[in-house]
């Protein structure tokens, strides 16, 4: 594979490929690429969390002409450990009569499923766990199995203000999985694979959102918003709906409980940032366009992993924005957005890629 | 109209409605048994139009043995005041509901009968209001006490 | 024979209501004492099917303090600063409420210094209140960043009435025959400064929230109130207005020094969410106009007319005497025996009116809805209970 | 009002009615828009909503938390705020309280006892000022009351205890007469004779003296 200046990519060569290769030869090799993948994906996910949470009450705090936590460390940065260590004491209260075994799950099951798609996606041509050829089918079957803890956690708990927060999660994360993979599939037609690490090779002459005259931009707000949703961050948190449902499906979790919603509730919104980074802006992939060589070799001195960083952090900032300045939606009104808005235009855009794919109608084409 | 005018136009309505003594707006007293009727009509008469119910009342007047309850009318479209007022025996405080004509004399005759424990018959919902459900007596009741009243020291 | 199956077209073609056919089960939950948005200790019993309500049932008393009961004990001028602890983002208007009664009842003289004190304080509560509301009001619709503007700016309000009054909520300033003290020397500089400040940023609380698509979308249609029920439920101030009865009490019997200022009666059309909001926001506008038509002519006079340890016995008779609050219409209703105490003093509130314009509006509605309403009729709870 | 109908055209036909109202404004109609319409304005109004928050964001000049502990130097009290009832003492040590009472009926919430004595002469004195922070609402009238400029209110906040019986604060700290009767007396010595020295006394009120509020414990 070679990019559009000629010279030769890093052959990715991911943790998934080495385990496989090593395990004729040495299974004990084998099993130490595995649990390398494990501790890499623990770790990831609780630097995630320390890193997002305080970044969350940082950039709140400025939204709003406040200066956030200030006293534990340099300007507050040990905030999200010192609070780890109050909810790891605090008490795990398990309401009577909930249902112990599911109530006790649920948490972990709406965990499970975001770290599950932390696994493929390409941080760097060289950073990457497993590069499955299904790649943008698993992103959206696995996150969608996140659902699943929301509903658990909102039965088990045996209080209606979590069960009306479980059922507005499924209708709405259902609904919204569609547009999501509307979005999906425009940008399947234009990289011809579905492939992660393909999709990201696939934009080295752009990256796909300015590169298909708008359509590409249509997808990324439609991926964008309808990922929002998905993740059940305002102004489409009515699963939790503070001022309505007092705390939706999580009310009657304390303690560390809790803080794995929190926690998953971050991861979701990274791997959310980071899946529309990938499909639309390129991934790790440098700012690059067309032939115009020196200014791309310019762009190619910034390693892949900080072009990765970088935009994943901003689509972060944009969702945290979005949060900070908007209502929340009513639950019809949030149907009616789907079902009325989203999808028709996602269809139509949808029609338009595959007019623009079958007659190669993007700015630098393909040879 | 003035409230001399009001005053007249009641009392045409309902001529044993007597202007109530020492009041600083116009005010009327009618027979408790009449209320009913005569809310209902000065409700309906088109040059009275008394349209909404500004507060509702009762003091407790222990040495005449009555509660005296006030209910003060007002007309948005005329714009003018009327404190009626009507009283009922300690030892037997009922009275008809107003609160057919004014929805909200529902609650306020819910606060009444909480607080000062004055029973209004045809009354939807008669219930405590603020106090809790098992409470005893009635705390805006002169004779009222209990075990949690402090004396002011003088 | 055959037996043709009976479809449901079949039971609808036979009259059958579909509701009862599809029955779903309906339930009740608790919205308070505790919930985020029922400000306080309201709880409202909501019977829902789904997430629409069919029934609210508002249970109040969660801080019932007895104020009336204890104003028979304490002299007037004692009782004003109980009046504080009533609606407390409207003390100042509360504290006027009991002292205007008094005073008219005891025949006490006010110059014009202190009626135009008393106004002007009066407004620059209003706009307190509802800026107050405004950003409760965004943080119910799930927008908490506007939470967070509306108690910046109101925090510019409380230092001007800390400045001169000595206290930041409840403040007990106005009095029987005068205020508690003359306005602090810097007030006018600081009203001006405040106004100055102030305006851009209600220009901002359009922008992030009223032209809101989210907000508008929320609001429009919602929580609709007929004139004839607003009217019949006794509510008062914005909330009536809103559903286009234009009756406030400073147009009306213009007390204070409300006669002397220009201002206009914001009026809603539908009696929807949306109107009440709005009335709201243009009110602000309107406090505004009235505050700057005042503050460069206050004039000179004394802050107190009678002795502040001045016995005040008031006639026997029935008092009653109403002002608009932030909230709607507060009336106090003093019976006095001749003495220096109430016999009895009752305090018609705004919100205790108000707060029942729920049951009417609620009922068909969503969850979010009846949020929505809740905050838009903005009840102060302990004004309720009292 | 009852006669007006609930429809929008109803009311704005009964307000143009009212003599084109003067000193009312209508709530502005809303504006309609099509399907493509109402996405971009919709689009619209959130992006103009996000360039105010953003606007924030970027100017940290705009943030107004203040920190409060450690601006305890910089944080000033307006000079009326009223937190805290104090016995301004002068320079000699002595204040101007005469034990009349009258702060004490001015009262609303009984929150202070003024303990009154006698001196060798008969004259009545100053024991013991006894303010009930805890059943105190900070309204003023008893520095209103008072004829003598004896107490006033200060600004100092910072009053919490774990105990409630800790907020009974003893305003005076000498018993005896007051300044204007003690300056009669040249001799200094004299003058010291009669101020007994009472400690700063914040606690269970007093021995053997119940608290002002029967059952306030």
């Amino acid at each position: 594979m070679t990019n559009a200046i000629g010279t030769t990519l890093w052959q990715v060569k991911t943790l998934a490929d080495r385990t496989t290769g090593a395990m004729p030869d040495s299974p004990w090799l084998a099993i130490g690429y595995i649990l390398l993948g494990v501790v890499a994906v623990g770790a990831l996910v609780a630097g995630l969390g320390l890193v997002l949470i305080y970044a969350e009450r940082k950039i709140a705090a400025h939204f709003q002409c406040r200066l956030g936590p200030m006293r534990v460390g340099w300007h507050g940065i040990f905030q999200t450990v010192a609070d780890t260590l109050k909810l790891l004491l605090k008490e795990d209260v398990i309401p009577e009569r909930a249902d112990k075994l599911l109530h006790l799950m649920a948490p972990f099951l709406s965990l499970l499923a975001t770290v599950m798609v932390l696994v493929v996606i390409p941080y760097s041509p060289v950073l990457q766990i497993a590069d499955v050829n299904i790649g943008v089918l698993y992103v959206s079957a696995v996150g969608g199995f996140g659902i699943l803890g929301i509903l658990v956690a909102g039965w088990s708990s045996n209080n209606k203000w979590s069960m009306l927060g479980a059922m507005r999660a499924g209708a709405q994360i259902i609904s919204y999985e569609i547009s999501v993979t509307i979005a999906l599939l425009t940008v399947v037609l234009f990289a011809g694979t579905l492939q992660l690490s393909q999709i990201v090779l696939s934009q080295a002459e752009g990256w796909w959102i300015w590169r298909a005259h708008g359509i590409g931009l249509v997808a990324f707000l439609i991926f964008l918003i309808a990922s929002v949703a998905e993740i059940n961050r305002t102004p489409f948190d009515i699963a939790e709906g503070e001022s309505e449902l007092t705390g939706g499906f999580h009310t009657e979790y304390s303690g560390m409980r809790f803080a794995f919603f929190f926690l998953s509730e971050f991861v979701n919104m990274f791997v959310a940032a980071a899946v529309t980074a990938t499909l639309f802006l390129g991934g790790w992939m440098p700012f690059h366009i067309g032939s115009f060589q020196a200014f791309n070799s310019i762009m190619d001195l910034i390693p892949p992993a900080i072009w990765f960083a970088g935009k994943t952090g901003f689509l972060i900032f944009v969702i945290m924005w979005f949060r900070w300045t908007f209502p929340r939606m009513r639950v019809d009104q949030l149907m009616k957005l789907e079902w009325k808005i989203l999808l028709p235009i996602g269809l139509v855009n949808l029609a338009a890629a595959s007019i623009a794919v079958l007659f190669n109608l993007y700015f630098f084409p393909r040879h | 109209m003035t409230g001399e005018e009001i005053v007249l136009a009641v009392s045409r309505i309902e001529e044993r409605a007597k202007p109530r003594e020492k009041c600083a707006m116009p005010a009327v007293t009618v027979p408790v048994e009449s209320l009913a009727v005569f809310m209902r009509a000065i409700h309906d008469d088109p040059a009275l139009s008394f349209d909404m119910l500004c507060t509702h009342t009762a003091v407790d007047w222990l040495g005449e043995n009555r509660f005296e309850l006030l209910y003060v009318l007002c007309s948005l479209k005329h714009g003018h005041y009327l404190t009626v007022s009507t009283s009922v025996p300690r030892d037997k405080p009922e009275v008809s509901s107003v609160s057919s004509i004014w929805r909200i004399a529902e609650w306020q005759e819910r606060e009444v009968y909480d607080l000062m424990g004055v029973l209004y018959s045809g009354h939807p919902d008669l219930r405590r209001m603020f106090l809790e459900d098992d409470w005893n007596g009635f705390p805006l009741r002169k004779d009222y006490k209990d075990d949690f009243m402090l004396e002011l020291p003088e | 024979m055959t037996i043709r199956p009976i479809t449901l077209a079949d039971r609808i073609a036979a009259g059958q209501k579909v509701e009862s056919l599809l029955s779903t089960q309906e339930y009740f939950v608790n919205m308070g004492p505790q919930h985020p948005s029922t400000h306080g200790v309201l709880r409202l019993l909501v019977r829902l099917d789904g997430e629409t309500v069919r029934e609210v049932i508002p249970v109040v008393g969660y801080v019932h303090r007895g104020i009336e009961k204890m104003g028979e004990y304490l002299t007037y001028r004692k009782f004003i600063h109980l009046s504080d602890r009533l609606d407390y983002l409207s003390a100042i208007t509360n504290n006027w409420v009991v002292a205007m009664a008094v005073e008219k009842a005891a025949g006490i003289e006010i110059n014009d210094r202190i009626q135009t004190i008393r106004t002007l304080c009066a407004e620059l509560q209003r706009i307190q209140s509802h800026q107050l509301w405004w950003g409760v009001f965004g943080m119910d619709l799930g927008a908490f960043t506007a939470f967070l503007y509306g108690f910046r700016d109101r925090e510019v309000v409380t230092d001007i009435f800390e400045e001169t009054t000595g206290a930041r909520l409840t403040m007990n300033y106005i009095q029987p025959g005068g205020v508690m003290f003359d306005i602090h020397p810097d007030f006018v500089k600081n009203v001006k400064k405040f106004l100055a400040y102030f305006k851009p940023k209600l220009e901002e609380y359009e922008t992030l929230v009223s032209g809101n698509v989210i907000v508008q979308a929320r609001l429009r249609g919602v929580g609709i109130l007929s004139p004839g029920a607003a009217v019949s439920i006794g509510t008062t101030g914005p909330v009536l207005r809103a559903s286009g009865v234009a009756h406030d009490l400073r147009k009306s019997e213009a007390y204070g020094v409300y006669g002397k200022v220009q201002f206009d009666i914001p009026v809603g059309v539908k009696g929807d969410c949306w109107d009440r909001y709005w009335v709201r926001i243009e009110e602000m506008r309107q406090s505004i106009r009235i505050i700057e038509q005042l503050i460069d002519s206050i004039p000179e006079g004394k802050h107190m007319t009678i002795k502040p340890t001045a016995k005040i016995k008031l006639p026997e008779g029935l008092y009653y005497n109403q002002m608009e609050t932030a909230r709607g219409i507060l009336g106090a209703l003093i019976v006095s025996d001749g003495g220096e105490k109430p016999y009895r003093i009752h305090l018609r509130s705004p919100n205790f009116n108000n707060l029942w314009s729920v049951t009417a509006m609620a009922p068909g509605l969503r969850i979010a809805d009846l949020v929505a309403i809740l905050s838009s009729i903005d009840v102060v709870v302990p004004d309720i209970d009292r | 009002m009852n006669e007006i109908g609930s429809t929008e055209q109803a009311v704005r036909k009964e307000e143009a009615r009212r003599a084109g109202a003067p000193g009312t404004v209508l709530s502005p109609a809303e504006k309609r828009h099509g399907f493509i319409g109402g996405v971009f304005s919709g689009l619209l109004s959130l992006v103009q909503g996000m360039a105010v928050t953003l606007g924030y964001f970027l100017r940290p000049s705009t943030v107004v938390t203040r920190q409060y502990p450690e601006n305890r130097a910089t944080l000033k009290m307006y000079e009326r705020f009223r937190s805290l009832l104090t016995m301004p003492h002068d320079q000699d040590g002595c204040h101007n309280c005469t034990a009349c009472g009258i702060c004490q009926t001015a009262c609303p919430n009984a929150s202070i006892k003024v303990v009154s004595g006698k001196d060798a002469a008969g004259k009545k004195i100053l024991k013991n000022y006894i303010w009930r922070m805890d059943a105190c609402t900070f309204c003023n009238a008893c520095v209103q009351a008072c004829p003598f400029s004896a107490i006033t209110m200060t600004g100092g906040f910072e009053s919490a205890v774990y105990d409630r019986r800790l907020l009974s604060y003893s305003l005076n700290r000498y018993a005896g007469p007051s300044a204007s009767a003690l300056k009669k007396i040249a001799d200094p010595a004299e003058r010291r004779k009669m101020m007994e020295p009472c400690l700063a006394y914040s606690g269970q009120v007093l021995p053997g003296e119940t608290p002002p509020i029967a059952g306030g414990e």
